[in-house]
């Protein structure tokens, strides 16, 4: 399952070898959210990683990020290691991370505004973004003004506008009602065919991960370590409906209901130790 | 909670949500309605209340010399002859106040005040949660003399700048200096994560982050601690035009005191009951203005 | 089983007492000494002092029923009586005394124009201001006048240099004078004439009527502190000093010299009631205090019943 | 952010979580040293700002008449000459104050009139709330009365109730009370629909809902307004100390002002930061307690 | 679809007769939350409604409740209209609604609280129920030292405590995470298999409805009337992976898929005129 590294370097955008991290070192509270994980991603490669929740998806998508150094192990990005963030590589959370004292334009220019480009060239090319996810109407309005899925739109505006090569997306429409869920799902991957980005998606929604991935990678309960990694390769658009989606969820709900009851019944233990939540 | 018998030919029509503009009519008979509902209330309270006190003194139950009948304090107004002239920047002579000028002393010392504290203590928080060195250094100290109410600067106040506009100013400034260089320290701690984040992932600096990220997102907190001790910088020059600084609002009570004239504090007291409430709520305005982008739920 | 306690309740009190208030200067001098030496006790009561920081407290204890009598600057008297409290004034305590003090610099009232003026606020030295400033054709708006609570307070506003000018009392006055080798601009009497009543001595009208004879009794008491002051100053200001005076005793021995007792002030009645029109212009008071303000019938019975008290002290009216 | 190196024997080891009681040694350790640490930052921090005062003073760079270095007014403890005696309840003679009787004067004025405001607040505010025509009745007018600093009752208070107890814990009621008793009623429009639909669900009258719901729903939200107005309490009852009830730690500064003595007053302003403090911590350990069932996150 | 009513009362714990409900009547916001809605429920039935979110589904159940009053129609609950909430119906909510002051035993207990029953009778009854639900070791915490899923049993215990013949189960697990809410589903099953309540549970997942209901209330998007009303004739317990499961998951999907993109058409054209989420 692991891959074999070090080998044709050019061919993969990040690679994470034996990548540990240890949360809260030498404090009681010490936790061992990742335990050497193996795996790289190619360049326009739509890779998702699923696992169960508190398994440490976050953890590893934010030392893909280059927010939080590793324990132990080592993260490569095009062959140099991951020392800090870097325009490079975009992230997208969970929650909105517009800033909300900036109207939508500025928060998608502020990528640029940070690399000192003046405003005038950087509305310019945000306005080109904004109007890339149907927000151009929205330009000048602010980021509370806007519903939840055009706010993630913003956000994936603010990576393309930077012109980033790797979108690190963690949940992104977690907190998006069906729907609209659905609807962001498409438009991703209308943009990510589009502009040929690398993308890592974090979900644990299983449907979501294979209506988008080129390939799935599980992890399982805390510890998060490897558990398979699946290649789908049906065409797209992809039917939820269809036999072949319906083989792949059933081997992931066979995965992560095995994955899902190892973390309730460790859960559950915690809960009878020690009651708070 | 009462259950309307059902009719049958009703139940089973559909139930029209009516047209927009009728809809928009009725709201706005029904919003009247409430407001007149409201000034009535509002009319009956306080008629009741001075209609009481009035009833009260005229039973002479009151010592009116200690609580005078709301219209003889009001009366006041009368005796004290330029009381209500327009005039801004003269001193008060003997006993005659004019009530603007008290004001606008009044007035002109708080808001100094606050805006000199607040600059200050930005500038030495931000330098301090900057500078960690600096704030390990600084914050202790500041820590330990925060507790001290302003008002206990008074006397100082006065030795030290004199009675007058620089006394008041100080114990203003020196009241809102302190805790507002603390706030400043943990609001910066408390800035949400993800903002600091969104900015390192595209590539902010250290003082990017300072500037656009922490700055931005702190202000609206600490405007709202300094509204939280307004009512502080308020009391504070009050006290300190009771006690030295002998022109302003806070004087006019302490004349009345002095002259025995019950009237006359009760004027000042209205006084300061007006003048605190509008300055409140300009605040309350200002506040909504630099909370513009959050929502009234979240503030 | 009633009644005994009852009988045992007033019987077993020793002694009616009376509350006064009063202020801190050398005019309240009979009170003080009168208390230190329980005068009053021959008469069969006890007098007790109730010390209160600010002049319009000793008005505002005597207008609310906290004491029954009250030596009190006359003027803040005038105040506290326009505003309707109920109390008449029926003897003197305190004469003269009050005294201008001003930097060197400053000769003249004419030169205290744009200067600030620091006194008590309503208080008879705040009036003598007002009254000398119209003698030289100025008013208050000419100067700033600057309020303050105590006596050490307004004295150390003149010294530290915060003011430029000082309306104060003995001892004070003479410290400011000699401190800051100041210039005396008027001690009232060239305005005045001699014998202007400071301090009075007032008391309620339910003390006046319902117990007249315990007011005389007071009003003879301080005929006999103000015999024993004018023949002993030494052993008044020795008796007095540290409780009610907080500096030393060269100063009051000083002091008391240029403020006397005087209870007989009767010939000064309309001298009052001029003050009045002064307080009246600073808009102190709206209206003058009525005929009964000043109230001398009490002080005329106790010089006609008690002669020998009235013959043989310095200060008397002349009427 | 460093990236250390990958040793590849290490690396591939399964990175073992050391165990417990090594872990909680660690722990241990690590938490003594930042203690020793913040410590050590405090006396720096302190020592600078007291030896940078001493030395200005030293070399005659600070009026010491007017702001006198900190061993001068320390000092000041011995020349009053009952300063530290634990006396209590005796009333101060002249210019001698006895520490503890301060302190006892002063606290029990602003405790006593927090706890008879708060009282009286919310029986007030929960009548209104639920008897509908008394609040329209009552609220208006304490709306308007509101505003009124508590420090311009301070000259009521003290013709109304003379000088002493009574005045200053008159002006700490009425500080507390009006804006508490909106507060209350505030609160109580606020409280979590949910908890009532729960209670009324299963079967809660419209007086069950008020007892059993609203009340200790409220009660630690107002606790924390309460203490939220603390300080204006503290400060009303300190202005009033130096205005006219003269015994109280108020009155220690301003007979320092009065005596142009320096050293009390920094003496009495140190005292009332520490007092100061210590009924602030107090109140946020009774806080604390008042709100145990809420996590500290939601405070 | 409309069921024939007043026929046999007795049959019908609760019957709703075109039962409508505006919100906000007479101001700019009236909206009209469900539209003459008619259906019952029978003694010991499990109904589960589903519908698009903001359907209305939770108006509907507190009017159910007794919390508001319909508009226009009328409900019955056995045979007599409904005035007001009552101890015969007990409610569970999305959140937990465990007063956070009281222990646990406290707030089982509460409801006998209110009738005036005596503190060591009820104690005694709570505690019983309590243990019905797992939680007697719990009974002297507090809720916030409870997990999500204990919360929830608790709030059932209390209803049960009570002695409801109806408990109305507005979304109780949505709150949950995937594992938790899998155990919880069970337990429901459990316990109201032992007790023979009558339960209407509300939710917006398939699968939960699915899973529980005897029969499965369709409820159109906003305003909200009676889509389709489908029986599940499953024997439990069901097995998610069944092609039975399957066949109702599809025709559910199928339904909610038309109502959820009316909805969803519906929300963006709201979202263009008014931009206030
Ligand atoms: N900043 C942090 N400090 C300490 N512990 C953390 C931190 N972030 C995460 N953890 C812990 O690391 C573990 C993994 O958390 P992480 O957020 O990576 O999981 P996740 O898979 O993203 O979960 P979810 O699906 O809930 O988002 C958890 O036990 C969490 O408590
Ligand atoms: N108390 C209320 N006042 C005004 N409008 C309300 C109120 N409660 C609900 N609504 C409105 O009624 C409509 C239906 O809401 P309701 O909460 O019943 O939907 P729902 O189906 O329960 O949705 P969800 O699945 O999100 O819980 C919505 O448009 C909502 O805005
Ligand atoms: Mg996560
Ligand atoms: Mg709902």
């Amino acid at each position: 399952m692991v891959e074999d590294h070090g080998t044709n370097l050019i061919m993969h955008t990040i690679i994470c070898q034996n990548v540990s991290k240890v949360w809260g070192l030498d404090t009681p509270e010490e936790v061992l959210a990742i335990d050497r994980v193996s795996f790289s991603v190619e360049p326009g490669e739509f890779l998702v990683i699923i696992g169960p929740s508190g398994c440490g998806k976050s953890t590893l998508l934010s030392m893909i990020a280059g927010l939080e150094p590793p324990t132990a192990g080592k993260i490569l990005h095009d062959g140099e290691p991951i020392a800090g963030p870097s325009p490079q590589r975009s992230m997208i959370f969970q929650q909105s991370s517009l800033l909300p004292w900036m109207s939508v334009i500025d928060n998608v220019a502020f990528g640029l505004e940070l690399k000192g480009v003046n405003r005038k060239a950087r509305h310019q090319r945000a306005e080109h973004f904004l109007k890339e996810v149907g927000l151009r109407s929205f330009a000048h309005r602010y980021p509370h003004q806007l519903s939840g899925g055009m706010q993630q739109r913003a956000c994936i505006a603010r990576a393309l506008c930077l012109g980033t090569d790797v979108l690190l997306m963690d949940e992104p429409f977690a907190a998006l009602d069906v729907q609209t869920r659905y609807q962001m799902q498409k438009f991703l991957l209308d943009i990510w065919q589009a502009a040929g980005k690398t993308v890592v998606f974090v979900t644990h929604h299983i449907d979501e991960a294979i209506f988008l991935a080129d390939r799935v990678i599980i992890l399982t309960a805390r510890p998060g370590r490897l558990l398979e990694s699946v290649t789908i390769d049906m065409a797209r658009p992809r039917d939820v409906m269809s036999s072949e989606f319906e083989r792949h969820r059933n081997l992931f709900v066979e995965h992560m209901r095995s994955e899902v009851v190892r973390a309730f019944e460790e859960q559950e233990l915690v809960e009878m130790m020690d009651t708070r939540v | 909670m009462q259950q309307t018998p059902v009719q049958e030919s009703q139940s089973t029509a559909p139930l029209q949500s009516s047209s927009l503009s009728e809809r928009k009519r009725k709201a706005r008979i029904k919003s009247l309605k409430s407001l007149v509902q409201q000034v009535l209330w509002w009319v009956l309270s306080l008629s009741l209340f001075i209609g009481l006190w009035e009833l009260l003194s005229a039973l002479g139950l009151l010592n009116t010399l200690i609580l005078p009948a709301p219209h003889q304090f009001i009366a006041e107004i009368a005796n004290q002859e330029q009381f209500m002239s327009l005039k801004v920047g003269v001193e008060r002579t003997g006993a005659n106040f004019a009530a603007l000028t008290a004001i606008v002393a009044t007035l002109t010392r708080v808001l100094s005040g606050l805006v000199l504290g607040f600059i200050a203590a930005l500038l030495v928080g931000c330098l301090a949660a900057y500078f960690k060195i600096f704030g390990n250094l600084t914050l202790p100290v500041i820590t330990l003399l925060a507790p001290i109410a302003p008002i206990a600067w008074i006397p100082f106040a006065i030795l030290a700048f004199g009675i007058g506009d620089g006394a008041a100013i100080f114990v203003v400034f020196v009241g809102i200096f302190f805790i507002l260089t603390l706030a400043t320290v943990n609001t910066i701690r408390n800035v949400d994560q993800l903002y600091i984040n969104t900015a390192r992932v595209l590539g902010a600096s250290r003082r990017q982050v300072m500037f656009k990220i922490i700055l931005p997102a702190i202000i609206p907190d600490l405007f709202v601690i300094l509204r939280m001790n307004l009512f502080a910088a308020w009391m504070a020059v009050l006290a300190a035009e009771m006690v030295g600084v002998n022109t302003g609002l806070g004087a006019i009570i302490m004349v009345g005191r002095q002259m025995f004239n019950a009237k006359l504090m009760f004027l000042g007291m209205a006084m300061i009951g007006v003048v605190g409430y509008l300055l409140d709520a300009g605040f309350a305005q200002i506040q909504k203005r630099v909370l513009w982008w959050k929502t009234t739920a979240q503030i | 089983a009633c009644q005994k306690t009852g009988g045992q309740a007033t019987g077993g009190a020793a002694a009616r007492e009376i509350k006064f208030s009063h202020g801190t200067g050398l005019c309240n001098m009979p009170l003080f000494y009168s208390a230190e030496k329980q005068l009053f006790e021959k008469y069969g009561f006890k007098g007790s002092a109730a010390l209160t920081p600010l002049a319009s407290d000793i008005a505002a204890q005597l207008a609310t029923g906290q004491v029954e009598m009250s030596v009190i600057p006359f003027t803040n008297a005038i105040a506290a009586y326009t505003q309707g409290a109920s109390f008449q004034i029926v003897a003197g305590s305190g004469i003269e005394g009050l005294i201008l003090v001003a930097k060197p610099e400053i000769t003249s009232f004419e030169q205290l124009r744009g200067k600030k003026i620091a006194t008590f606020q309503a208080d008879t030295l705040d009036v003598v201001v007002y009254d000398y400033l119209k003698n030289a054709g100025m008013t208050y708006d000419d100067v700033e006048m600057v309020y303050f609570g105590d006596s050490t307070e307004l004295l150390n506003a003149y010294l530290s240099g915060q003011v430029d000018a000082v309306s104060h009392i003995e001892p004070y006055a003479t410290k400011a004078q000699t401190e800051t080798d100041g210039n005396v601009l008027g001690d009232g009497t060239d305005i005045y004439g001699q014998g202007y009543p400071d301090c009075v001595l007032a008391a309620r009208n339910e003390l006046i009527e319902q117990e007249p004879d315990v007011v005389k009794d007071v009003i003879r008491t301080f005929f006999e502190a103000e015999y024993e002051i004018e023949n002993n100053f030494e052993e008044a200001a020795e008796t007095t000093v540290g409780k009610y005076y907080k500096t030393d005793l060269e100063s009051v021995l000083a002091a008391a010299q240029a403020q006397p007792p005087g209870v007989d002030i009767r010939d000064k009645r309309e001298f009052m009631y001029s003050r009045a029109e002064s307080m009246k212009e600073l808009n102190y008071i709206n209206s003058s205090p009525d005929e009964n303000f000043v109230n001398f019938d009490l002080l005329n019975e106790v010089i006609e019943e008690s002669p020998e008290l009235w013959e043989r002290v310095d200060v008397k009216a002349n009427v």
